[in-house]
């Protein structure tokens, strides 16, 4: 196994009867996700691909022994169904809803960091294990077994980046896409740190973009000697200067001096990492290493 | 999204925080009127988004009518961070004893909102942090809780604000904080608030961040939004349709599309490292439907210098048959006079490249290709 | 404070809470004339706070304008819980096909909001809990967090509904807790919870108890106060001098005045113990001024009865002599009838015994003395 | 020592410049309590009765050890400073302010459980020790020093207790007003378990008041033993009938069946507690067991 995650894994769908909820559904269970029920409010008792449905996951959770969570329903009762999965004890909760209000998220983090538990997302693709669970949206072809790690702060590009390294022999050991909203559950360093005693895991590739910090804390962590793989990294919209604005739910806010692609590549610059200019040339840099 | 000071400043006053009287003007008549009414001397404030006017120039005085017409002529035509001032807002000029900074903001990385006030301020809070670290108090508050008044006594007190002196803030701070709260704000900063030599304070700026993704529930920013004009008003459009869509470069020529904000922002950068000009970011979503996609052609169609469109789609809650039907539709219903580029691998890509080969495009499976071909031709 | 069904009824339709079409009569001529307006069947409920009127069959049904006049014509002839029948509601009659309950309340004694659920409903909740405990849910909530609908979900899932029967009541219940947290209630309860035979839900009765401390941030106490008349106009005048006037027996004939709410109800135990007969409890709360124990004294002579005021005041926070110069100040102003018989000891009481025998009042030590020479002369 | 607080125990007074603060810091002062600091928002750097006032509890506790805090503030600013007392750390917190919404009351009572400390009231007297401290307006001329503790859900009333007491020579340990809200922090139950550990303390007197349930949570203590000090029961308000109306802040809302006097009575009668009609009865009921 990597980290967080195995192909043991008993996972409930929230959301599983929307239309994205049960098509994803069917996906993870293809790729090997053991999905064991899924949850909608008002609609227990019912079927999606033979996973039976059920109004809460107190409900499920008398039925089913149930791991992780992966939420697809709709970003104003999203918060509901996280403090749902928090409140079962839930880890990690993989949160794909997008368009979360901030204020929601600030609170169902705090929650989940409160009791231990851990969120990815929202706003994210989830998180694979190739060859063994997929908890997530990610085209599951494009990755393949190896001893790389992926962590993103995107969505689309992640699999590009995957994509690029399977084609280039560079399989994966677990890629986590940890979602474009600016305030997330799981971040880019608390995510080094557990990469770092994942055995299974010789190098990282970190997915930046712009806005936030966590690039730079990132570069803080590897600098001071607490991660010490191999690492690339890769800044999305470093060629972008137009401030004041966000780029879609990229968290690209760019504050001040703060969060500019300069400063994040700088850093990385600083601590050793090189960092590359195009999604394409991951795999030579990571082959140097 | 980010409010025009005039937009912050309404809600001040709807939350009963002081601003100085005034209105905002789109022409000069509007602003002779409202000078007039509120009495000189006025200030003129262009109404730009992202600060700093100040320093570039932009803010000026008038003692009397024919100060207001000169001035507004020439800040009418200035262009401030490459735009075009079109509308200024006209305020009775304040008299200022002392600057003080206030604002509430989320702090993404801690997950928790945070309050800093600093006993200095008019400038940039960057400034006032490298120049008067002593005077400067932050502290992190409950995402759950309530603020107190305490708190904010404690904080002053802790720059040296005591009594009376402390006492005056706790009105307009504890307004700031529920304006910031409950209409879930990102950044809700007074700056400066001046203090007037009768010891009032007054609100003399406003900049709010607003969050765009609480609109379902938080009136105000549809409202905002549907009153803006230009091409503020075309991006708000595109959201609307569940598109994100920023102006890059209104001079660029090549339209951009993508699926997810960072395969965007990444197409946007390899375009422009092997020489191109992108016009514009706009990412379609997860799991954009053939209506959306057609859509966000039409969208690029505003940007004047269109020579290329480059689709980029990468799918995954994206289908890849929705967005070759959509860039069918496109092509069918828009009358397009420019070339488009695609590329698109993912899920279900093979229908979706059958679908493209139908209308004579060959979709590249590597965004590098792709680019090439944008680029270079 | 116990609002009054048509009261409660009125902030449910604020909250978009579903209630009967109807409104409240206060005399014959208006209850005919809600009736034509919403049409046949109605139903005429009393409106008196304490519940159970449909036991002492004080709930009527009219079929037309005839069975209307009979039934509002006795109904406003009752006496429930020892008062006079004064306004009426007449609703539109509703179809039952179920009844339930549902409820938040502040359990005082957890200090926290607890959410409870029936699937039978239509009878008090103690013969609920009784009967059928395994259809009952009760849970307690964070007072800090926000209910979420999925909490609700589980509740009901417990007692048995599923899936789409569910659902429709998260609306309901999320409102009635909007209702309860926003208003700041000690009780919101629906009861019975309706369902038509068409599948609606229907709030039949609404019971709420209001906070009066909160009165200062939450203006529709002061205005359902205001808007009351009889006995309680009187207690809610009191309250407004800062007096806790509660009438307990009209018929009563010694009125009571006490500082605190413990010592006045031991009082009037005293009072009754001895085999007087008490009017009322008046507590005149911590520190009172001179102007609150005239206020007080004033409030007694309402009392029809009244043969002798009972003062028992023992200071601390309240100060004697405050007390004897509002006593003095009573007795020269009102023109009083009836005997005063004060107990004062306590915060200053040398001075207030001073103030009293120049009045030609010796006030006594002890309780148990003062009330002997009240209840037996 | 008694219970709680003694003759050490530092006290600061919120709220210390208004009529009742400024009125009872004196009293407590010339009782011999500890006052060391007031707070009032707004007076920092002023004096009331020779102390030294302050605008927050941070900035007097910068300048000053506290233990304790008595509270005079106005209902609508109390949460704030109850809030603050907390987040100092000070225990207890005596809340002598009246008219608190209960939801503020509610709030604050959670908080102050979750770390751990003690609150009395609100709308309370208070807590003395004879001859040690008060903390609190109640007349300290009544109280003498002596063995038996008084608890008490009232205010005056729990005076006139402690005076028939004192006038039948019976000492008291420590009398603690808690106050006369239906939410309050130290509640019956509550205080006898600390009494029954309490070696200064012989015999416990109870006042009660008709409404709410803990006096019938009390009995229960008793009756199942983890109460053994002889103990004398008073409800206020035993004779009265009309339901449905609040008595004053007398935490006497009835609801159903539960909180009548009746109800109350029996429960102490069966677990063993003679239950007084009159207060002055109270005495011979103590000398008595």
């Amino acid at each position: 196994m990597a980290i967080l995650v195995n192909k043991d894994s008993k996972v409930v769908v929230q959301g599983i009867t929307g239309r994205e909820g049960s098509f994803h559904t069917k996906l993870m269970i293809e790729y090997g996700t053991k999905i064991v029920a899924g949850v909608t409010p008002g609609k227990g008792g019912s079927e999606v691909h033979g996973i039976p449905v059920y109004d809460s996951i107190e409900s499920a959770m008398k039925e089913h022994e149930i791991d992780a969570s992966i939420i697809f329903v709709p970003a104003n009762f999203a918060l509901s169904a996280v403090y749902e999965a928090i409140d079962a004890g839930l880890s990690p909760i993989v949160v794909i809803t997008e368009g979360i209000p901030v204020w929601d998220t600030m609170k169902f983090v705090n929650k989940a960091k409160s009791k231990g538990l851990c969120i990815i997302g929202p706003n994210c693709p989830g998180i694979i294990v190739p060859e063994e669970t997929k908890i997530g949206i990610m085209p599951g072809h494009v990755f393949t077994k190896g001893d790389v790690a992926i962590i993103s702060r995107s969505g689309t590009l992640t699999y590009e980046v995957a994509q690029i390294c399977s084609l280039n022999g560079l399989g994966q050991s677990v890629v986590i896409g940890l979602g474009g909203d600016p305030i997330r559950g799981l971040t880019i360093p608390e995510a080094l740190k557990m990469l770092e005693s994942d055995p299974e895991t010789k190098k990282i590739v970190i997915i930046g973009e712009i806005g936030g910090t966590e690039e730079e804390e990132a570069a803080e962590l590897i600098k001071k000697g607490e991660i010490t793989k191999p690492t690339v990294a890769y800044i999305a919209g470093a060629t972008i200067k137009r401030t004041g604005v966000s780029f879609g739910h990229a968290g690209a806010i760019i504050l001040g001096e703060k969060g500019k692609p300069e400063t994040k590549i700088k850093a990385f610059q600083e601590a050793g990492v090189p960092v590359v200019r195009f999604p394409h040339e991951i795999p030579d840099a990571l082959k140097e290493l | 999204m980010f409010l025009y000071e005039y937009e912050g400043k309404f809600l001040f006053q709807r939350l009963g925080i002081p601003t100085p009287p005034g209105k905002v003007a789109n022409n000069l008549e509007e602003a002779v009127k409202i000078a007039d009414e509120i009495g000189y001397p006025v200030v003129l404030k262009p109404q730009i988004i992202g600060g700093r006017r100040g320093r570039a120039g932009a803010i000026r005085f008038a003692e009397n009518q024919q100060e207001l017409r000169t001035n507004f002529e020439e800040l009418s035509n200035l262009i401030i961070h490459g735009k075009k001032v079109e509308k200024i807002l006209i305020e009775k000029k304040i008299n200022i004893k002392h600057e003080y900074y206030v604002s509430f903001l989320l702090d993404f990385s801690h997950a928790k909102p945070v309050l800093i006030f600093s006993s200095e301020g008019g400038i940039e809070i960057e400034e006032i942090a490298a120049k008067y670290p002593q005077k400067l108090v932050t502290l992190y508050l409950n995402p759950e809780g309530d603020l107190q008044p305490y708190t904010i006594y404690s904080s002053l007190n802790r720059v040296g604000i005591f009594g009376d002196n402390a006492k005056k803030f706790i009105p307009i701070i504890m307004k700031l904080w529920e304006l910031f709260s409950e209409y879930e704000l990102i950044l809700a900063e007074i700056n400066p608030l001046a203090e007037t030599p009768e010891g009032e304070l007054v609100a003399l700026d406003a900049r709010i961040i607003a969050d765009d993704n609480a609109e379902f529930r938080q009136s105000y920013i549809k409202e905002f939004k549907a009153s803006r004009g230009g091409l503020e008003s075309v991006e708000y459009k595109a959201k609307e349709k569940g598109l994100s869509f920023v102006v890059i470069d209104e001079e660029g020529d090549i339209g951009i599309i993508g699926n997810g904000a960072g395969l965007t922002l990444a197409t946007v950068d390899i375009v422009r490292l092997l020489g191109g000009k992108p016009a514009n970011f706009l990412d379609v979503g997860g799991g954009a439907s053939a209506e959306r996609i057609r859509n966000a052609v039409q969208t690029l169609l505003l940007m004047k210098n269109l020579k290329k469109i480059f689709v980029n789609i990468f799918g995954g809650i994206t289908r890849c048959d929705e967005v070759a039907k959509g860039l069918v539709r496109a092509l069918e219903e828009l009358n397009l006079k420019v070339p488009m580029i695609v590329r698109l691998t993912g899920t279900l890509e093979d229908e979706g490249r059958r679908i493209l080969r139908e209308v004579g495009i060959e979709a590249y499976n590597q965004m590098l290709e792709a680019a090439r071909k944008v680029v270079m031709g």
